[in-house]
């Protein structure tokens, strides 16, 4: 199993599965050993399987499709290499080749564009102070014929990129100084008279940032001192946080 | 930080703050100076302003700062304003649109608070053009007039009803890092 | 007017319109030049803006400039305001968006190819951000429709035209002699 603990990029699709296990098997895109890798993406497909991992039926395809080119290669080749040796066979891992080729191309675009997208982020625009409201009314009830839906999803997007000179940036200094020392005691005396425990999420009550992970933080050390304790009784329900009793403090 | 890069910020700050202003107190919290020194730095950006950009002007009103254009370019602000632009509507009607579209019914204050400026005029261009109109009102202090919009609006935007507007905020589900952990976990409980 | 004068306004027209970007064509009637001859009065003022103002910047999205801050100021900015959260695309959508722009127009069973996988959300994503939209129709069975990226796409990704997209990477190579040689070599030796 020890080749399948890597990093596991959360795929976007079997292509990008099979250029990770092509990439790990450190092995040419034009010539993929189709056993390997078939062995390989089966056991992925199947451990996630085994996980319940909701599997797009796209992975269910490339399995197939991977198992049919196997099947080719072993299939000895029909005629003698006799005058037309020279005459090339058709690879059956040829079209797999081309997609792969060719997704990959986009995924490293997207890269690119991931850098640019960073590049931009800090340029900051004020909004315009064009008095177009007046020019509007002038028209009065028309509605400009070209107006699409898009404008109106274009326009929002301006309004959420907007810098917002409004909020008082006080508060956001405050909560950045909380130590995960602080942070635990406050939890512990949050949860002091609550005997029927409190809700995970009711211990992040700042959607800021770093106070977020300091309370995480917080609570994982004294989960480890054993002085709260955490239940969940079932996969996605509410985990529930309770102050350990006294006696097993002391343990 | 050297004077020079004070001046930088503060272009900066002037910029995007544009239309509301500056306020002294808090550039200075910005640039760590007290505002005796805050203020300083903003009189020497005026001046150099003048030589540097002098389509724009930095002007003071109190203890407020804000960027203008000059004066003298005033006649061709005002042509741009007037263009024969094509007509469309303007940044703040499609902004408010959006908002109540989504959020309907909606009152105008939790417009403003989305915006962040009033939003009145917007408001009442929208009903004028008769893409939203009132919807009763909220059962809250004042009891505020209530916005959503109309029939016009779905046929303008040739969809068949709301619940064909793009989804709002819908990213395309990514699977989640709790399911990566999970998957980490599972192995190693294998191993 | 002099060449200064055209620099003072469009100082001011960029001001203006702020987060909208200033419109080629609008900036050419207001200064009563060619399309061209305006490109070249903002390229020029895009150079001096550098040294003059260098808390500022012009930027450029295909027909539209527009005044933002400079890089190196944004975390002054951010200090005094709350910064637009920056809400990165999923590796989904920015896959999407990748195959759209170098292919666009696009239908969407084509991504699909490419991807390997349903792009639907991916798309719907692209769309509400307004970074993609519907372009006509395919002249194919079902007529399916056309997708685009729009000029807002240039925006968010800091390009100017789709022209400086960054060269996908290159073709596949044919298997070079080299490359066949190695092969005929390797066969020979696993024989």
């Amino acid at each position: 199993m020890e080749r399948y603990s890597v990093q596991i990029d959360t795929f976007q699709g079997p292509l990008d599965l099979l250029l990770h296990l092509i990439q790990q098997a450190e092995v040419d895109i034009y010539n993929i050993p189709v056993a390997e890798i078939t062995e390989q993406y089966l056991h992925y497909v199947q451990t996630m399987q085994e996980l319940e991992l909701d599997i797009a039926s796209e992975y269910l395809v490339m399995a197939a499709t991977l198992l049919e080119i196997k099947s080719q290669m072993l299939l000895p080749g029909e005629e003698d290499p006799g005058e037309d040796a020279f005459v090339e066979e058709e690879d059956p891992r040829q079209e797999l080749m081309s997609r792969l080729v060719e997704y990959k191309k986009y995924k490293e675009a997207a890269v690119e564009l991931r850098e640019k997208e960073q590049e931009g982020a800090g340029r900051y625009a004020k909004g315009s102070s064009m008095d177009e409201e007046a020019i509007e009314e002038k028209y009065a009830a028309a509605v400009p014929e070209n107006l699409s839906l898009f404008d109106m999803l274009d326009a929002y997007q301006k309004l959420k990129e907007r810098v917002r000179y409004h909020t008082p940036k006080e508060t956001k200094i405050k909560g950045g100084e909380v130590t995960i020392e602080d942070r635990m005691t406050s939890i512990l005396s949050f949860l002091e008279d609550k005997q029927n425990g409190i809700t995970f999420i009711e211990l992040f009550p700042s959607g800021e940032r770093s106070h977020m992970v300091v309370s995480f933080l917080a609570v994982l050390e004294l989960m480890k001192h054993k002085q709260i304790t955490c239940v969940q009784e079932e996969n996605f329900e509410e985990i529930m946080v309770y102050q350990t009793e006294e006696e097993l403090v002391g343990e | 930080m050297s004077e020079e890069n004070y001046q930088h910020i503060l272009q900066g700050l002037l910029y995007v703050c544009g239309d509301e202003g500056l306020e002294l107190q808090d550039a200075a919290g910005v640039l760590d100076l007290t505002e005796q020194e805050t203020k300083q730095q903003l009189l020497l950006l005026q001046q150099s302003m003048k030589d540097d950009v002098p389509g724009l002007q930095v002007q003071c009103f109190g203890t407020r700062f804000q960027l203008v254009t000059a004066d003298s370019i005033a006649p061709y602000i005002e042509k741009l304003a007037e263009g024969p632009r094509q007509a469309k509507l303007s940044q703040a009607a499609l902004e408010t649109l959006a908002i109540i579209s989504y959020n309907q019914p909606i009152t105008r204050i939790e417009i403003d608070d989305i915006r962040g400026v009033k939003s009145e005029r917007a408001v009442q261009t929208l009903i004028h053009k008769a893409l939203v109109q009132e919807s009763g009102r909220a059962q809250a202090p004042g009891r505020p007039i209530l916005y959503k919009t109309t029939e016009r609006f779905l046929e303008h935007f040739n969809i068949s009803s709301l619940e064909e507007l793009p989804a709002l905020g819908a990213e395309p589900e990514e699977p989640s890092t709790e399911e990566a952990d999970l998957f980490f976990k599972e192995l190693e409980d294998e191993n």
